[in-house]
C-alpha cells in the first residue's frame, strides 16, 4: 500500500495537479510516526510511510495548508474523511485546494499495548497473519496483532470514505460499533461512583493540551483558554481547574462538531479516556435529537445550532439513568 | 376476550340481581370476560370524603388491589360502588398522607397508592366494546321507544375523580339507548339527585326528589326511564308516585342482544 | 366561635372555605334546600366565622344528599358538601350522638329495600 | 482607575423598611473603585437625579450605581440623568433591591446581606461597562392594525387622519366586529350600528386606508420600524375588485339553510352571502362548505346571476408581503362556549340564549326584526331571568378566574329595554355583586332598578328545567331572603364571560409578544404603559388586552394611534446598543452563530489580515448588521472561540456578577 | 444525607429579561417570600447563558446554578430559549455524567405573569440544594469561602 501511494503522489506531484503532499513520516523509532508534508519525490522516496502505526489524522493540518499558495494530496483514512468534511463544513478548508486520495483504514497498533507486554527496545513491528514480529534490542517477541490494536481502533465507527477525489483500494461501510458501551457502564453507576472514576482519571491531567492540540475540531485562531478576555482563560495546570472545568468546556465547544476520531485520547500521555465525554455528547445527541453524525456531510445544521418546537425538556436528564 | 375484575357490590347479590344477571350475559355475548375477586366486602354504598376517615375506605382499596395484583382493570356496574371506588382511587392517588394512613391499616404486601383503572359498565361498553360494535350485535332493537336516562348524582360526581363524563351534559347512556336502537329523551333533571340516600332518613323528601326526576322525564314524553343504580331505581319505583317503569339499563342491554329469554331460564 | 371545633372541620373537610364568593350557587343548586334549616352557603359561611355547634345541632346535616351538585357546580371549587359532611362527622363522632342506632333499622325496612340504603345511612348516620 | 458612584434608594419604606440602606451604602463604599456612595429616600425623584448627576459631575465618575427597584421600572430614567450629567448612558447599571429584595424577604439582617451583594455584583459589572452609543434604524411610514373590531376601527382612522397608510387585517369578511353585532348600546341607549357604521363607511373611504377583508396574518418577521408581515387573503371566491354588493347571488342562492353566525346562528343565510347590510366591504363572500358548486361541482347559479362576472369558483388563498413601521393588535373577544355549563339547560332549550343572542334577537336587523320572541315558539316572553358571571370569576378549569367587566351593565341595558319596550314583561336579574363603576353607570343601573322595576335578586341560579309546555323552572337561591326560589320563566338569558379570541396565542407567538394566563396580551407597563406590548413597535388596542367596554375600547384604541403615531413620524429610531459583535482577529468564519440568529443579522466577509511576518492572510469572519440585531446573545454560546461578544451583557460582565454573587 | 440546617446555599439565577426577570419582579410586586439564597443576574435571552457561566458559578463556591427563560415558543427573540433548551440539556446530561450531584441544575420556564411560579420554584430550588450540602465536586478549592 504504501508503494502505491508514493507512486501515485509522485504522479499527481509531477504531473502538477498539486504542489505538496501531507502524509506521515517516521521520527526517531519505528512506531513514532508524525504527520509530514512532502513537496518532492525525492522526500517522499526516502521518508513517507504508510504502515500499522500511522494512526494520526491529518485532516487538522489542512487549516493551515490550505491557508498556503498551491494544491496539496492529502491521503486520508475513513475516520479522516469525516474529520474532513466538518472542518469544510465550518469553512476552515478550502477544498479547491485539497485533492483527497481515500486510503484504508486501521485498525492500528498502540506502541503502548506493546509495551505493557514487557516488551521494550522496540527497532520494527511486523504484521505476518495477524501475529506481530517485533524486533528489539533484545531479540525478538511475538504477541497477537488483536491485543495491540489501539482503542479507537477496536470501536470503528466506519469504514466508508465520506469525501475523496480518488480512492486507493476499496471503500467500506459505516459499521455497527460497540463504542457507546463504555459510556452507558458509567451511566449505569452511581453518582458517586461516576464522580469517583472521573475525578481520578481527571485529576491525572497535566494539562500539556495535547488533546487540544490534536483535535480536528479544535481549529480556533484563538483558544479560549488562551485568551485573557474570555473569563476563562488558563494556560497551564496551576489549580483543579483541570479536574473540574477544562474538559467539560471543551468536549461542550466540540459537542455536535466531534466525529468521534478519537485523537484525543489516543494522544493523552496520561491515559485519560477524553473520548468518553465526547461521546457521552455524541450519545444524548443521537438519544434526544436524532441519529447525527459530524462530519458525514457538510451541509446538515449541527446539533446545536438546530432545534424543534417539542425538543425534550432538561428535566429528562434527571429523570433518567442512576442519580 | 378482554379480562376485567368485576366488583358486583352486596346490593347487586340480593335486591338488585337483574342489574348484575343481565350485565354479566351481555358481557359475554359482548366478548367481555368477568372476574371475580375471592373475597371482596361491600364498598359501603357512600363515599366518605372526609380527610381523616380511613376505615371506611379500607374495603374500596382492597378491591383495587386485587385488581392490580390481578393486571385488569376494575369494572362496576352499580352507580355507588363505581363511584365510591373511582373517588377512592382519585384520592388515594394523590392524597399521599391518606395512602399510607389506608396501607398502614392493610398491610399489603406491597403498597396500594392507585394505578387500577377503573371502568363503569357503561365506559367499557364505550370505551372497550364500543357503542358501533354494539350496535351491530343487537338483535331485538328498541326502535321507536321514547327512552329517558337517569343518570342521577353518583355516575357522574364529582366530576374531577369520576370522569366520566361531562356532569351537566353527558351523553353515554343516550349513546347508549341510541346503540340499542331507542330514541333518548333529555331532560333537565337526569342529572339530578333522586333523594335515595335520604329514603330511610326522610321519606317526604325522598317523594319530592324522585318526583321531580320522573315528572321531568314524563313531561318530555319519555315511555321508560333507565338507570345504573339500586337506589335509584328503587326509590323512583317506590316513592315517585309516576306510572312511567323504571329499568335497568343492563335489563334493556340483555333484551336487545336477545338474551333476557335465555338468562331467565 | 370554637377554633379547636373550626379547625378540626376544615381539615377533615380538606376545603378552604375563604374561596367562597358568596355568590349563593350552591344553595341554588342544592336539591335539598326546602329541607334544611341552615343552607349550603350559611354552612360554609358558618364554619369561616367558627359558628359549627350551631350547625352540629341542627337537623341540616341529616339533609344533604351527599349527591355533590354543589360541589361540582361551586365556580370556586369551595365543595360545601365535604363541609357538611365534616360538620355531620364532627356530630355523630361525639359519644352516644349516633344520629342512627342499628336497632331502628328493621322498622324502616320494606321488602324491596336494597342493602346500599341501609349501608349508606349507617354510614352517614353513624359511628 | 475607574471612579463610581453608589446610589443607594429608600423607595421610601418600600426598601428601607426591609433593608438597612444604609448599611448597604457604607459597605458598598468599601467595593474597589467606589469613591462615593449615599442613601436617599427617592433615587427617582428630581432632587435624587440631581444628586447622582452632581456626584457625576464633581466625582468625575466614570460608573454609576442605583440599588433601587427593577431596572424595567426606571433603568431609563438614571440613564437620562447620567447622560445630562455628561456620562454616557450604558455606565449606568442597577441593583434590584426592591421587586428581588426588599419586598419577598421580612429578616432586615439577610435582606440588607443580599441587597448588598446585589450591590457589590453590580458594581463588579460597571468596572467592565463600556460607553455604547445607539445606531439609527430608519421607520417604515406604514401601519399595520390586526383586527377590524371597532378598536382596530378606531386605532386605523386615527393613524390615517395623522397622514399615515395603515392596512386594517380582519378575519371575517367584513369590518365591525362584535359591536356590529350589539343593538343598543349603555349607559346613553344609543343604537349601536349608528354611530359604528359611519365609522366603518370612513375607514373604506379613508385613502389612507387599506382594508385586508377576510385575511389573517401568516407571518411577522422584523423589528420596530421594520417589520414584515405575510398576510394571508383567503379566497372567498368573488373578486373583490369587481362585486358590486348587489346582492342578487345571494337571493338566488338555492343554498338557504347555512346557520347566520352574524346573527348567532339563530336564522340561516345562504351559503354565498353578505354578512350584513352595512358590510364593509360590501362584498359577497362564498361559503365552500355549502356552497353546492364547489362541493360537488353542480350548480353555478350566482356565477350565472352575477353581471359584474365577479364569481370565481377557481380563487385560491393568496398571500401579500408588506413592510410596516408598527403594529397594533386589536382581535377582541369572543363569549365563552357554554357546554360545560348545562346546568343552566343552554344546550337543551332554545330559549336559553346568551347575552350577544339577545342583542340580535331585540335588533331590528336581527332574525325577527327587533320584536323580541322566543327561539323556539316565537311567542313573546313574559318573564325572563337573567344569569349574571356564567363562567366569569371562576377558579376551576370550566370558567375564567376574572371579572367580564362589561355584564352588569348591559344586562342592565337589556333589563331596561325589555322593561321599556315590554312593560308587561317580568324581569329578573340574579347577580352575585353589581358592578358598575364608570360615569353615569350606578345611575344607569339604579334606573333599571327604580324606574323600570327590574327584580334584582342577590343570588344565583342553580339549575334551569325546561319543560315541555315551553315554561322554564328557573332554580336559585335569594341570599337575602335566605331562600330558595323557583320562577316559571319564558326566557333565561345567560351572562357568558368574554374570552380573548382563539386567534391571538398564535398571533402572540408571530409577534413575540407576552400574554398573561388567560391569554389577555400584557401591557409594558400596567399603569405607565397600558396601549403598548413589551415589544417595541407593537401596540395593544381594545378587548385583547383585558375586558373592555366600548367607551374604553374606543379610548384605547386612539390611545394605541397616538403611540403607533409616535414611533411614525419618526424618520429614524435609536436602536438598542446592547448588540453583538465579533472579534475578528478570533473568528473562525465557521458560520455557527449565523445559524442561530433569528434576524439573520449575521454575514461573513472575506478580510485580509496583516500576519506578524509581514505577508497578508485573508480569512472568513462575521460581521454584525448592529441595526437588524436585537441583542438576544445566542450567537455567543454558539460561537466556539469567543469571538462573539454581546456589548452591554459581555461574557467578562457576567462573570463578574457571577464572582461577586458567589464571593 | 446528613443535613446541615445552617447551611445557607448560594444560588444564582440567571433571568432572561423578558419573561423570568420580570416573573421575578412580580413576585416581589405581590410579595410572595423566596429565600434570600437566590441571586438574580439579568440576562436579555436564557439563550445568552453560557455553559462557561455556569461552571464558573460551581467553582467560584455557587451551591446550586437555575436558569429561567420564557416559555418555549414565547420567547422574545423567538427561537433563543429553543437553542437554550438544548444547550442546557447536554450540558446537566454532561455534569450528570460527571457525578455532580442533579438537583445542583435547573431549568424553569417562568413567564412574566408567573411570579408565583417564580418565588415556588425557587423555594424549591433552595430547599432541594440545601438538602444536598455544599457544593465539592465542582468547587475550586482555591476559591472556597473562608
Amino acid at each position: 500500500m504504501q508503494e502505491a501511494m508514493i507512486k501515485r503522489a509522485k504522479e499527481l506531484l509531477a504531473d502538477g495537479s498539486v504542489d505538496r503532499v501531507i502524509g506521515w513520516k517516521r521520527g526517531e523509532f519505528a512506531y513514532d510516526i508524525t504527520p509530514a508534508v512532502f513537496t518532492s519525490a525525492e522526500e517522499l522516496e526516502h521518508d513517507f510511510v504508510f504502515d500499522d502505526f500511522t494512526a494520526a489524522n491529518v485532516s487538522k493540518y489542512l487549516v493551515k495548508e490550505t491557508a498556503k499558495e498551491g494544491k496539496i494530496l492529502a491521503f486520508l483514512k475513513p475516520c479522516d474523511t469525516y474529520s474532513f468534511n466538518q472542518l469544510i463544513k465550518e469553512h476552515r478548508i478550502d477544498r479547491e485546494k485539497v485533492y483527497v486520495v481515500g486510503i484504508p483504514g486501521g485498525p492500528k497498533l498502540d506502541i503502548e499495548k506493546i509495551k505493557a507486554k514487557g516488551i521494550t527496545g522496540v527497532l520494527s513491528v511486523k504484521n505476518e497473519d495477524y501475529t506481530l514480529k517485533i524486533e528489539t534490542l533484545y531479540g525478538e517477541e511475538t504477541m497477537p496483532f488483536s491485543e495491540a490494536v489501539l482503542d479507537k481502533c477496536a470501536s470503528c465507527k466506519s469504514k466508508k470514505h465520506v469525501a475523496y477525489d480518488e480512492l486507493i483500494g476499496e471503500d467500506g461501510d459505516v459499521l455497527e460499533s460497540n463504542r457507546f458501551d463504555m459510556v452507558e457502564k458509567l451511566e449505569n453507576m452511581t453518582a458517586q461512583e461516576r464522580f469517583d472514576f472521573w475525578r481520578g482519571q481527571l485529576s491525572k491531567c497535566i494539562r500539556c493540551n495535547a488533546c487540544r492540540n490534536v483535535c480536528p475540531a479544535c481549529t480556533c485562531e484563538n483558544c479560549v483558554f488562551d485568551n485573557p478576555k474570555s473569563g476563562i482563560d488558563n494556560k497551564a495546570a496551576a489549580d483543579s481547574f483541570e479536574e473540574n472545568m477544562f474538559h467539560i468546556i471543551r468536549a461542550f465547544h466540540v459537542a455536535g462538531r466531534c466525529t468521534d476520531c478519537g485523537e484525543c485520547s489516543r494522544v493523552c500521555p496520561q491515559h485519560i479516556p477524553l473520548h468518553l465525554l465526547n461521546r457521552k455528547f455524541i450519545k444524548d445527541i443521537n438519544e434526544l435529537y436524532g441519529e447525527y453524525q459530524a462530519g458525514a456531510d457538510t451541509t446538515s445544521r449541527a446539533p446545536l445550532t438546530d432545534y424543534t418546537k417539542d425538543d425534550c425538556e432538561p428535566s429528562v436528564v434527571h429523570e433518567r439513568g442512576v442519580e | 376476550m378482554e379480562t376485567f375484575t368485576y366488583y358486583p357490590g352486596c346490593t347487586l347479590r340480593t335486591k338488585a340481581k337483574d342489574l348484575d344477571t343481565y350485565a354479566r350475559v351481555s358481557a359475554e355475548a359482548l366478548g367481555i370476560k368477568l372476574e371475580e375477586p375471592a373475597d371482596w366486602q361491600c364498598c359501603g354504598g357512600a363515599y366518605t370524603t372526609a380527610k381523616d376517615e380511613i376505615a371506611t375506605k379500607l374495603s374500596a382499596v382492597r378491591v383495587l388491589n386485587s385488581a392490580k395484583e390481578a393486571e385488569t382493570p376494575l369494572i362496576t356496574v352499580c352507580s355507588a360502588c363505581h363511584n365510591v371506588i373511582k373517588q377512592t382511587e382519585y384520592d388515594i392517588s394523590r392524597d399521599e398522607e391518606m395512602a399510607s394512613k389506608v396501607n398502614n391499616y392493610l398491610g399489603l404486601s406491597e403498597p396500594y397508592t392507585g394505578g387500577t383503572k377503573v371502568y363503569h359498565y357503561l365506559e367499557m361498553l364505550r370505551d372497550v366494546v364500543g357503542f358501533d360494535k354494539l350496535k351491530e350485535k343487537v338483535v331485538n332493537p328498541f326502535t321507536g321507544r321514547k327512552i329517558a336516562a337517569y343518570y342521577g348524582c353518583l355516575l357522574l360526581r364529582p366530576a374531577k375523580a369520576l370522569a366520566m363524563d361531562d356532569p351537566e351534559n353527558p351523553t353515554i347512556i343516550e349513546d347508549f339507548i341510541r346503540a340499542i336502537g331507542g330514541t333518548p329523551v333529555i331532560y333537565a333533571q337526569r342529572n339530578e339527585c333522586c333523594g335515595g340516600y335520604i329514603t330511610m332518613e326522610d321519606k317526604a323528601q325522598a317523594q319530592k326528589r324522585s318526583g321531580a326526576v320522573m315528572g321531568s322525564a314524563k313531561d318530555m314524553g319519555a315511555e321508560m326511564v333507565i338507570t345504573a343504580c339500586p337506589l335509584c331505581l328503587y326509590n323512583l319505583k317506590k316513592n315517585s308516585g309516576s306510572d312511567l317503569p323504571v329499568y335497568y339499563f343492563t335489563e334493556l342491554l340483555a333484551e336487545a342482544l336477545g338474551l333476557k329469554e335465555a338468562s331467565n331460564e | 366561635m370554637n377554633k379547636n371545633l373550626k379547625e378540626q372541620v376544615l381539615r377533615s373537610g380538606g376545603v378552604n372555605v375563604l374561596k367562597c364568593m358568596r355568590c349563593g350557587k350552591c344553595s341554588g343548586t342544592c336539591p335539598s334546600y326546602g329541607e334544611m334549616e341552615y343552607h349550603p352557603h350559611q354552612f360554609v359561611y358558618m364554619v369561616e366565622k367558627g359558628d359549627i355547634e350551631t350547625l352540629m345541632k341542627s337537623e341540616s346535616i341529616y339533609k344533604c344528599l351527599t349527591c355533590f351538585a354543589c360541589v361540582d357546580r361551586c365556580p370556586r371549587g369551595v365543595e360545601p358538601a365535604k363541609v357538611v359532611e365534616a360538620v355531620r362527622l364532627a356530630a355523630v363522632r361525639q359519644q352516644g350522638n349516633n344520629h342512627l342506632e342499628p336497632s331502628e333499622i328493621p322498622a324502616l325496612l320494606d321488602e324491596d329495600l336494597p342493602q346500599q340504603a341501609i349501608v349508606t345511612a349507617m354510614r352517614k348516620y353513624a359511628k | 482607575m475607574q471612579r463610581i458612584g453608589v446610589f443607594v434608594c429608600h423607595c421610601g419604606t418600600n426598601i428601607a423598611a426591609t433593608v438597612d440602606v444604609k448599611a448597604v451604602a457604607e459597605a458598598l463604599g468599601h467595593e474597589p473603585g467606589v469613591v462615593i456612595s449615599q442613601d436617599y429616600q427617592y433615587m427617582c425623584s428630581e432632587s435624587g437625579q440631581e444628586l447622582v448627576k452632581s456626584a457625576i459631575r464633581e466625582q468625575k465618575l466614570t460608573g454609576v450605581v442605583i440599588c433601587s427597584c427593577s431596572p424595567r421600572m426606571h433603568e431609563n430614567t438614571f440613564r437620562k440623568a447620567a447622560a445630562s450629567a455628561g456620562l454616557n448612558p450604558y455606565l449606568v447599571e442597577i441593583a434590584n433591591i426592591r421587586e428581588q429584595c426588599s419586598w419577598i424577604h421580612k429578616d432586615i439582617a439577610t435582606a440588607t446581606d443580599k441587597a448588598i451583594i446585589l450591590g457589590k455584583a453590580a458594581v463588579a459589572k460597571v468596572h467592565l461597562n463600556t460607553p455604547l452609543s445607539s445606531m439609527e434604524s430608519p421607520v417604515v411610514k406604514r401601519a399595520l392594525v390586526i383586527g377590524g373590531g371597532i378598536a382596530g376601527i378606531q386605532t386605523a382612522l386615527d393613524i390615517a387622519e395623522a397622514g399615515f397608510d395603515v392596512d386594517i387585517v380582519e378575519k371575517q369578511p367584513t369590518i365591525g366586529g362584535k359591536m356590529a353585532q350589539i343593538d343598543k348600546t349603555f349607559p346613553t341607549l344609543d343604537c349601536a350600528a349608528c354611530i359604528l357604521t359611519p365609522k366603518m363607511v370612513e375607514a373604506s373611504q379613508n385613502e389612507h386606508i387599506t382594508i385586508h377583508s377576510f385575511s389573517e396574518v401568516a407571518d411577522v418577521k422584523g423589528f420596530v420600524g421594520n417589520f414584515t408581515v405575510k398576510i394571508k387573503k383567503k379566497a372567498r371566491y368573488v373578486d373583490e375588485t369587481k362585486c358590486t354588493g348587489c346582492g342578487l347571488c345571494t337571493e338566488k342562492c338555492p343554498m338557504k339553510k347555512v346557520p347566520n353566525e352574524f346573527n348567532m346562528g339563530l336564522d340561516n343565510r345562504s351559503a354565498v352571502y353578505i354578512p350584513f347590510a352595512q358590510a364593509v366591504p360590501k362584498v359577497a363572500t362564498i361559503d365552500p362548505n355549502y356552497c353546492m358548486m364547489l362541493r360537488s361541482g353542480k350548480c353555478g347559479v350566482c356565477s350565472k346571476v352575477c353581471s359584474a362576472g365577479a364569481i370565481d369558483y377557481k380563487q385560491q388563498d393568496t398571500f401579500i408581503e408588506q413592510k410596516y413601521g408598527a403594529i397594533v393588535v386589536a382581535t377582541g373577544f369572543n363569549p365563552i362556549n357554554l357546554d360545560k355549563y348545562d346546568e343552566f339547560a343552554y344546550n337543551q332549550c332554545p330559549d336559553v340564549v346568551t347575552s350577544l343572542e339577545l342583542e340580535r334577537l331585540m335588533n331590528a336587523a336581527g332574525p325577527n326584526g327587533g320584536t323580541l320572541l322566543r327561539p323556539s315558539d316565537k311567542s313573546h316572553p313574559h318573564t325572563i331571568v337573567f344569569v349574571q358571571c356564567v363562567g366569569s370569576r371562576c377558579d376551576d378549569e370550566k370558567g375564567k378566574p376574572y371579572c367580564s367587566k362589561i355584564c352588569c351593565m348591559y344586562t342592565a341595558k337589556h333589563a331596561m329595554l325589555i322593561r321599556e319596550k315590554y312593560p308587561d314583561t317580568e324581569v329578573y336579574v340574579f347577580y352575585i355583586d353589581v358592578r358598575t363603576p364608570g360615569k353615569n353607570f350606578d345611575e344607569f343601573y339604579r334606573r333599571a332598578v327604580e324606574q323600570y322595576n327590574v327584580h334584582y335578586i342577590k343570588g344565583m341560579v342553580g339549575k334551569v328545567t325546561p319543560k315541555s309546555d315551553g315554561k322554564i323552572d328557573v332554580q336559585a337561591s335569594d341570599l337575602l331572603a335566605n331562600e330558595q326560589l323557583h320562577i316559571d320563566a319564558d326566557m333565561v338569558v345567560l351572562a357568558a364571560a368574554i374570552e380573548p379570541d382563539k386567534t391571538a396565542r398564535p398571533l402572540a407567538t408571530m409577534l413575540t409578544t407576552q400574554m398573561d394566563t388567560n391569554d389577555f396580551f400584557t401591557e409594558a407597563h400596567p399603569k405607565l404603559r397600558p396601549v403598548e406590548s413589551a415589544t417595541a413597535g407593537i401596540f395593544l388596542s381594545g378587548a385583547c388586552q383585558g375586558p373592555k367596554d366600548i367607551p374604553e375600547t374606543v379610548a384605547q384604541g386612539s390611545a394605541a394611534a397616538a403611540k403607533a403615531i409616535g414611533l411614525l413620524c419618526k424618520n429614524s429610531i435609536t436602536c438598542n446598543p446592547c448588540v453583538a459583535h465579533s472579534d475578528e482577529l478570533m473568528c473562525n468564519g465557521c458560520s455557527s452563530c449565523e445559524k442561530v440568529c433569528p434576524y439573520g443579522a449575521i454575514t461573513y466577509i472575506d478580510k485580509e489580515f496583516r500576519m506578524p511576518d509581514r505577508t497578508t492572510k485573508v480569512r472568513r469572519v462575521a460581521s454584525v448588521n448592529p441595526a437588524v440585531c436585537q441583542g438576544c446573545g445566542a450567537c455567543t454560546v454558539a460561537c466556539p472561540s469567543g469571538a462573539m461578544d454581546l456589548s452591554g451583557f459581555s461574557n467578562s460582565q457576567i462573570m463578574a456578577e457571577v464572582d461577586a454573587i458567589c464571593k | 444525607m446528613q443535613v446541615n440546617e445552617n447551611f445557607e446555599p448560594v444560588i444564582v439565577a440567571f433571568c432572561c429579561n423578558w419573561c423570568s426577570y420580570a416573573g421575578a419582579d412580580l413576585s416581589g410586586t405581590n410579595r410572595l417570600n423566596y429565600p434570600t439564597n437566590v441571586k438574580i443576574i439579568r440576562v436579555p435571552c436564557s439563550c445568552r447563558v453560557n455553559p462557561m457561566f455556569i461552571l464558573r458559578a460551581f467553582q467560584k463556591g455557587a451551591d446550586g446554578v437555575i436558569i429561567c427563560g420564557c416559555h418555549p415558543g414565547d420567547c422574545h427573540y423567538t427561537s433563543g430559549n429553543y437553542f437554550t433548551r438544548r444547550r442546557i440539556t447536554l450540558l446537566y446530561s454532561m455534569l450528570d455524567f460527571l457525578g455532580i450531584e442533579r438537583n445542583r441544575t435547573r431549568l424553569e420556564w417562568v413567564s412574566a405573569a408567573e411570579g408565583a411560579k417564580f418565588a415556588a420554584t425557587m423555594e424549591q430550588f433552595t430547599a432541594d440544594v440545601k438538602a444536598l450540602g455544599p457544593n465539592r465536586r465542582l468547587e475550586d478549592l482555591r476559591c472556597r469561602k473562608q
